[in-house]
């Protein structure tokens, strides 16, 4: 009754231990194929995210080691101690165990891991000691959008003159360490580019001190990691990061607040009127509506429930909206892989690449993509879940095909 | 002992006397076959098979739940589930499988096995044990009650603050999970108290603590666990009842409330929560192997002592669930330390298990394969747990798939491959019948493959990046492939608890033209493989006395002194006769036990909808309290012939109406939270 | 052994501690250990109510506890609780020796120090409802109301008991050999008395 | 395991002679004397707070600990005598104090990472900070 002697019993065990070992074969090799992964922890690309992988590489070996050798000794086990049913019927050794042996096994994994304790101690403060030179950027999680304060004037405020404003997309400085202080507006979020280093909560009432750093120029992606409520899964965001130079212009060009509207470009000229009726209460445009906004963050109308909306002031200087998970622009000509890549022209937009792959996008001179904007104005829950109408998002305003053209055309000013 | 009867009792005071009679509306039950006594039976082994039956129950809920979250990601933008069902569904079903799975079939082996394995006769409080029984009931029905009544909660299980806030989660879900869940832990401390008592104060003669087997060792271990982790959850879920229903300020971040309060206080409850649910399991396993492999288990004491070390170090560890909140570098290195150390004594028992195989001989029966299963399986687990406790690593892997795998090879290759060896090993003892071996280990093997296709593939998917909880994910992020694996996997996983559901039935079926398989149908080692298949309801006639660990088995055999066994009597003769004296003194079943629970969800629907229900919820349960507190434990009218055993502990009732005490204290929760 | 049992009453009358049941493993009667690991387990209870209220002692807004606490008033009914213990365990020690004349005498007593206590306590919210700290007015007063609170719903249950003890008394059911159940209440009523004075030092008198 | 619980120093006493009058039992001499120390402790509790210069000033290390000192003194001797811990099988103890421990050490803990000694700072009080 022990055994299985049926040849279709044995071919089940078999094919089933195969398939355990195709599948963590399978699963082993695939980890550390990093193509088409943006989100992979196991190809750092800055210092902190190389000093996590470098710390935990030898504990995954390590403890692969400890799994392949409970497997071996429990299999050979299985297969030199199984009962054979020709055998005769004296029963083993009533062993009851071996003092020693216990001592040793307890010893043993105690020093394997004090030896990752030593080594996890040093990467922990390393990870927490502060950097010289570092830019300061605030961070501050919303549902289910990321907000950006730039101390640019160096010093340690975010909001003197100089100093800049934006949302979603992080631009840095590449090689230049950057300390964000994270904080949240209204539930607990996560702020995560895992290239660049591990995950940080962003908890209301609280500022704690992360850093990020990335070695070369590219677009690292991330994702909010701790459930936000309902558009949880929507809330992303990305950074550039370009070189020093690059960065002074980017600079340079967020500190202007927003032209208005050239007066020939009637349908923007209305659409800053649209602007103002409709959005202005949410949505700050430097240098239109800073009193309005002003004046509600006094009145406290700010409460930790959103109600606040993403800067817009260079909203075209984005290469996607909505919590990263739409492209505002056509995407780059393939083979350029600079963050902001090359510019692609109206007259050449099968050149440009699919604008439906999220994320891609990137350069502002490139045509706006107005698919994905015009049916965000229709009617933004459609387009992700929110729940506007207890506080939480963007709500349909009911704009008429006329208001979203006008808004339309403001809004691609705005750069 | 019996109760005296009041009226013999000579009152230096009082008014002589006097008439006992018992209050309210309901002549005592006093039959214990018949559907109906299933209502009102104290039996510890009638309780925890319903325990069991009630918890498979709830795991086919969370099961389908699994299985909508499953087919929701199987490609790019899923559209089966709204991101408001999604978090609903996930929420639940970590809640489903953690409070109302995984723990009550701990609770169920608890019950029908502990009072056997130390020889006793009941639990110690019998009725209070009814009454953990219903609460759990009606705590878990009252919280699915939710879906349709307005949705289930949707903040996750581990319910951060300010997500549950009123401001964030306006309806109602959230509080039926509140409510829910503090009924549930009415009947997880009761439990615990009456469990501890009984394994402290009821062992058969003989039997010392290092001579009990050693799933009534981490029985004790994990209710020890409950005993001290349910109130803090209990202080917890407090403040958040009165932030959502009286606009307390403990977690309104305006006021200066502060979120991290809620993750400290729900992980110092969390982790040792991990514990309680892996320990049974092990206990389990640690009975099985020995069986077997035809040898003892190895490094008894190590395996208990194990145990404990783990249970202590859990309430050490709890921060490394925050590892990222922003607790500080030094918390942080702290934390990562402890957690690095508990990996120890895991390990050890993990040794122990596997030591125990070498040099027996394994008879390959599907209660076997699933302990080699657990021992493999949970290997993973544990070792993907030394991962998280590299504390900068964690900052890359938690909140990621890669969690989701890590606890489901702890719970799934841990806790349920353990629950299923016992379901497998017990059956006979409980039901009378085998299970069918064939099924069974095309289970085993079903299973193992499933288990493997669903999570496996989430450790590759969270190490590239997929977080948890999100009801969507966009192509262009390479997670489709391993998603669709696992999906797959779960349909498998699916396919092997139908087919143990139909082996269940068809072994039944098959058993009424078989023989019973007899007291000892394994060959096995502990006290409760003595009496008969199923067990009778007074389980041991007389009790034994214990002389050695693994009693049972040294009554069939000797040892010669290089400690080769030696059979020295016929498992028959040692075996209690399933013709027994039946005339054993038990406590008399009760109506009160299940009055008093039904009244906890009638005060939580009040809670929600309208404070006249909760009054009158409240008067149940008083009525009930009362009427339990007047009801001597023992039905004086029932016919007895006492049986007066030659030894001590026997497992009948106090005839205190103190017990009612402990009641009124779990009351008290219920109604200062009312 | 029904037949027994009047003679083991008698044996038993004098002895402190009950011994009506069956010898335990522990010689510890199930109630009473019963009794004990709840209370072990309640002090995590209060312990997390205690906690929550030091992390939240300074409000951002609304009457602060240096402006609000009435030291005087609530040290009177601290003692008033603190001597409930001492009639309790009298009260105890009356029916240990069989002496229900005064067992009555001193739970009554117990119960009435209790609700006292009690009475206190609500005159104390209702003065301080009155000087503006609402249950929602800040973290503190929140964190205030619920740790007295939960303690003032344990002595009311305790009060309940009380009096429960008391009714069967005169009605001639708790004769000595239940002696344990007046221990295993006054247990409880202790515990109670217990938690009063970590919350009487550590809210009260320690800034 | 099992422990003799009835080594009380009182000698058994006949039920009806103490129907309703008793004789004076030694040991409530002895609870007596403990509630008299108790109120005592009590009233030396409040004469710190009133008089806290005597005591470093209110919140100052010395004034911290001596109240501390005589709350952890009454908890231990009701336990010890009123509830009987003395006279008891050891194990209540042991169940009990476990319980007692394992708060606090758990809830210092808790205190000690969110950084509540020393100035209550709690949580910060802007929300948004720079912003």
């Amino acid at each position: 009754m022990s055994r299985f002697r049926s040849p279709v019993a044995k071919v089940l065990i078999v094919a089933s231990l195969a398939l355990f070992v195709v599948l963590w074969g399978a699963m082993i090799w695939t980890a550390f194929e990093h193509d088409a992964v943006p989100l992979t922890t196991l190809d750092p690309q800055g210092p902190f995210s190389t000093m996590i992988d470098d710390l935990v590489a030898p504990v995954f070996i390590i403890g692969g080691m400890v799994f392949v050798g409970v497997l071996g000794a429990v299999m050979y086990f299985v297969l030199r101690y199984r009962e054979k049913g020709d055998d005769d019927l004296e029963l083993p050794k009533q062993t009851h165990g071996h003092t020693a042996a216990e001592v040793a096994w307890t010893i043993a994994p105690g020093i394997v891991l004090a030896v990752v304790a030593f080594l996890t101690v040093g990467v922990i403060l390393d990870l927490s000691a502060e950097e010289e030179g570092a830019l300061r950027v605030e961070v501050y999680g919303a549902q289910w959008w990321w907000g950006y304060n730039y101390d640019i004037t160096g010093d340690r405020s975010f909001d003197s003159d100089g100093d800049i404003s934006t949302a979603n997309e992080l631009v840095i400085p590449v090689g230049r360490p950057v300390e964000l202080r994270i904080t949240s507006m209204d539930v607990i979020h996560s702020f995560w580019i895992p290239a660049l280093n591990g995950k940080a909560d962003a908890v209301p009432g609280m500022h704690r001190d992360w850093k990020i750093q990335a070695d070369a120029p590219g677009v690292y992606r991330g994702q909010c990691t701790e459930f936000c409520g309902l558009s949880h899964a929507n809330m992303r965001m990305l950074v550039r990061a370009i070189p020093a130079d690059e960065f002074d212009e980017w600079v340079a060009r967020q500190q202007q607040p927003a032209a208005d509207p050239p007066a020939d470009n009637e349908l923007a000229v209305a659409g800053q009127e649209q602007f103002v009726n409709l959005c202005a209460s949410c949505h700050l445009v430097d240098g239109l509506n800073n009193e309005q906004i002003a004046q509600l963050h006094e009145d406290d109308e700010f409460p930790l429930v959103a109600g606040v909306a993403p800067d817009l002031t260079h909203f075209r200087s984005r290469g996607t909206f909505a919590g990263g998970i739409y492209n505002l622009t056509y995407p780059n000509p393939a083979g350029d892989d600079s963050p902001f890549g090359a510019t692609c022209t109206l007259e050449d937009l099968e050149n440009c690449g699919d604008p439906t792959d999220i994320g891609l996008a990137g350069n502002p001179d490139n045509p706006l993509y107005r698919p994905f904007i015009e049916d965000w104005l229709r009617n933004p829950p459609a387009m992700k879940p929110m729940a506007a109408e207890e506080g939480r998002g963007m709500p349909n305003l009911n704009l008429t095909q006329e208001q979203i053209d006008q808004l339309v055309a403001y809004l691609d000013t705005l750069r | 002992m019996a109760t005296p009867d009041p009226g013999q009792l000579a009152l230096p005071s009082g008014n002589g006397a006097v008439e006992h009679r018992p209050l309210g509306v309901f002549t005592r039950p006093s039959s214990s076959k018949g559907w109906r006594s299933w209502f009102t039976s104290v039996d510890h082994k009638k309780i925890g098979v319903m325990y069991g039956a009630a918890a498979l129950f709830f795991f086919i809920i969370g099961g389908l739940e699994a299985l909508l979250i499953r087919v929701q990601l199987w490609a790019p933008r899923g559209t089966l589930l709204t991101a408001d069902e999604y978090n609903q569904v996930f929420t639940m079903h970590g809640t489903t499988m953690i409070f109302l799975v995984v723990m009550p079939i701990g609770a169920a082996f608890a019950n029908y096995l502990m009072p056997l394995q130390i020889g006793a006769r009941d639990v110690a409080f019998p009725r209070i044990n009814a009454f953990s029984f219903w609460c759990f009931l009606f705590g878990g029905i009252f919280l699915n009650t939710a879906w349709f009544l307005g949705g289930g909660a949707d903040g996750g299980w581990f319910m951060y603050a300010p997500n549950s806030s009123v401001v964030f989660s306006p309806g109602h879900g959230i509080d039926f999970w509140n409510i829910g869940l503090l009924i549930t832990g009415i009947a997880s401390l009761t439990g615990a108290v009456n469990l501890i008592v009984t394994v402290l104060n009821m062992r058969a003669p003989g039997m010392t603590l290092m001579k009990m087997p050693v799933f009534t060792w981490m029985t004790l271990v994990t209710q020890f666990l409950l005993l001290f982790a349910i109130p803090v959850l209990t202080a917890a879920q407090v403040l958040l009842l009165f932030d959502r229903a009286f606009d307390a300020n403990f977690f309104n971040v305006e006021a200066g409330g502060d979120p991290l309060l809620w993750q400290h206080l729900f992980w110092i409850f969390g982790h040792p929560e991990v514990y309680l649910m892996i320990l049974p399991a092990f206990g389990l396993v640690s009975d099985i192997l020995p069986v077997f492999s035809r040898k003892p288990i190895f490094g008894y004491p190590f395996i208990v002592f194990s145990g404990i070390a783990i249970g202590f170090m859990g309430w050490g560890v709890w921060a490394h669930h925050m590892f990222v909140s922003g607790i500080g570098p030094v918390s942080v290195l702290v934390f990562s330390l402890t957690t690095m150390f508990i990996a120890v004594p895991t390990g050890v028992k993990i040794l122990n298990w596997t030591a125990t195989m070498a040099r027996g001989k394994l008879k390959l029966d599907t209660p076997m394969l699933f302990c080699i299963g657990l021992i493999t399986m949970f290997t993973i687990g544990g070792i993907s747990g030394v991962t998280h406790s590299v504390a900068p690593a964690d900052t890359q892997q938690t909140d990621t798939y890669y969690i989701v795998a890590h606890f489901h090879y702890v719970l799934f290759g841990g806790a349920f491959f353990g629950f299923m060896a016992g379901f497998y090993f017990y059956w006979p003892k409980v039901f009378g019948y085998l299970m069918n071996e064939t099924l069974g280990k095309v289970n085993f093997w079903l299973m193992f493959v499933g288990f493997n296709l669903t999570f496996g593939p989430m450790h590759v998917l969270g190490l590239q990046g997929m977080s948890r909880r999100i009801y969507t994910y966009d192509a262009g992020y390479g997670f489709e492939f391993w998603n669709q694996v696992a999906t797959i996997g779960a349909f498998v996983l699916a396919g092997s608890i139908a087919l143990f559901i139909f082996n269940i039935f068809y072994s039944r079926a098959k058993a009424k033209s078989m023989a019973n398989p007899g007291p000892d149908p394994w060959d096995a080692r502990t006290i409760e493989w003595m009496i008969p298949s199923p067990v009778p309801e007074y389980n041991f006639d007389p009790i034994p006395t214990i002389t050695r660990r693994d009693d049972f088995w040294y009554r069939k055999y000797g040892e010669t002194e290089d400690h080769m066994p030696v059979r020295i009597a016929a498992t028959d003769e040692v075996c209690q006769s399933a013709e027994g004296e039946h005339d054993v003194h038990l406590p008399s079943p009760s109506y009160w036990p299940i009055v008093t629970a039904f009244g906890l969800p009638i005060v939580g629907y009040g809670l929600l909808y309208t404070h006249w229900l909760s009054l009158i919820g409240g008067l149940i349960v008083v009525a009930g309290i009362y009427g339990w507190a007047l009801e001597p434990p023992d039905d004086p009218e029932a016919e007895h012939d006492h049986h007066d055993d030659d030894h001590g502990p026997v497992g009948e009732v106090e005839p205190d109406r103190a017990e009612d005490e402990d009641l009124s204290e779990s009351e008290k929760e219920v109604e200062t939270v009312g | 052994m029904a037949d027994t049992t009047v003679h083991e009453v008698g044996l038993d009358a004098a002895a402190p501690v009950a011994h009506l049941d069956h010898d335990t493993n522990t010689g510890i009667s199930n109630t009473k250990l019963g009794m004990w690991l709840f209370l072990g387990s309640e002090c995590l209870l209060f312990g997390g109510l205690i906690t929550t209220y030091l992390i939240y002692k300074t409000p951002l807004s609304g009457p602060t506890p240096e402006q609000i606490f009435d030291i005087p008033f609530t040290s009177a009914s601290s003692f008033v609780l603190l001597m409930s213990s001492l009639t309790m365990v009298l009260a105890v020690s009356a029916i240990e020796r069989g002496d229900h004349h005064r067992l009555r005498v001193w739970l009554a007593a117990t119960a009435i120090l209790g609700s006292t206590f009690v009475a206190g306590q609500l005159y104390e919210f209702t003065a301080f409802y009155r000087e503006g700290l609402g249950f929602t007015t800040s973290r503190f007063s929140s964190a205030f109301y619920t740790l007295t609170g939960f303690h003032g719903v344990h002595v009311t249950i305790g009060i309940l008991m009380l009096v429960s003890l008391l009714l069967w008394s005169l009605r001639g059911k708790l004769p000595e050999h239940r002696s344990e159940t007046v221990e295993v209440v006054g247990l409880y009523w202790h515990f109670v008395d217990i938690v009063w004075i970590l919350i009487f030092a550590v809210v009260y008198l320690i800034p | 395991m099992a422990t003799d619980t009835r080594h009380f120093g009182d000698s058994p006493v006949d039920t009806d002679v103490l129907d309703g009058a008793a004789e004076p039992y030694p040991r409530n001499r002895l609870y007596v004397k403990i509630a008299i120390a108790l109120a005592i402790i009590t009233a030396a509790e409040v004469a710190v707070h009133v008089f806290p210069d005597a005591f470093g000033g209110a919140g100052s290390m010395p004034y911290v600990i001596s109240l501390l000192a005589m709350m952890a003194l009454k908890f231990f001797a009701v336990a010890y005598w009123f509830m009987h811990l003395k006279w008891d099988n050891k194990i209540l103890t042991w169940a009990f104090y476990t319980g007692v421990i394992l708060a606090v050490a758990v809830y210092v803990a808790v205190l000690t990472v969110m950084q509540v000694w020393g100035g209550m700072t709690g949580v910060g009080v802007d929300p948004l900070g720079g912003t």
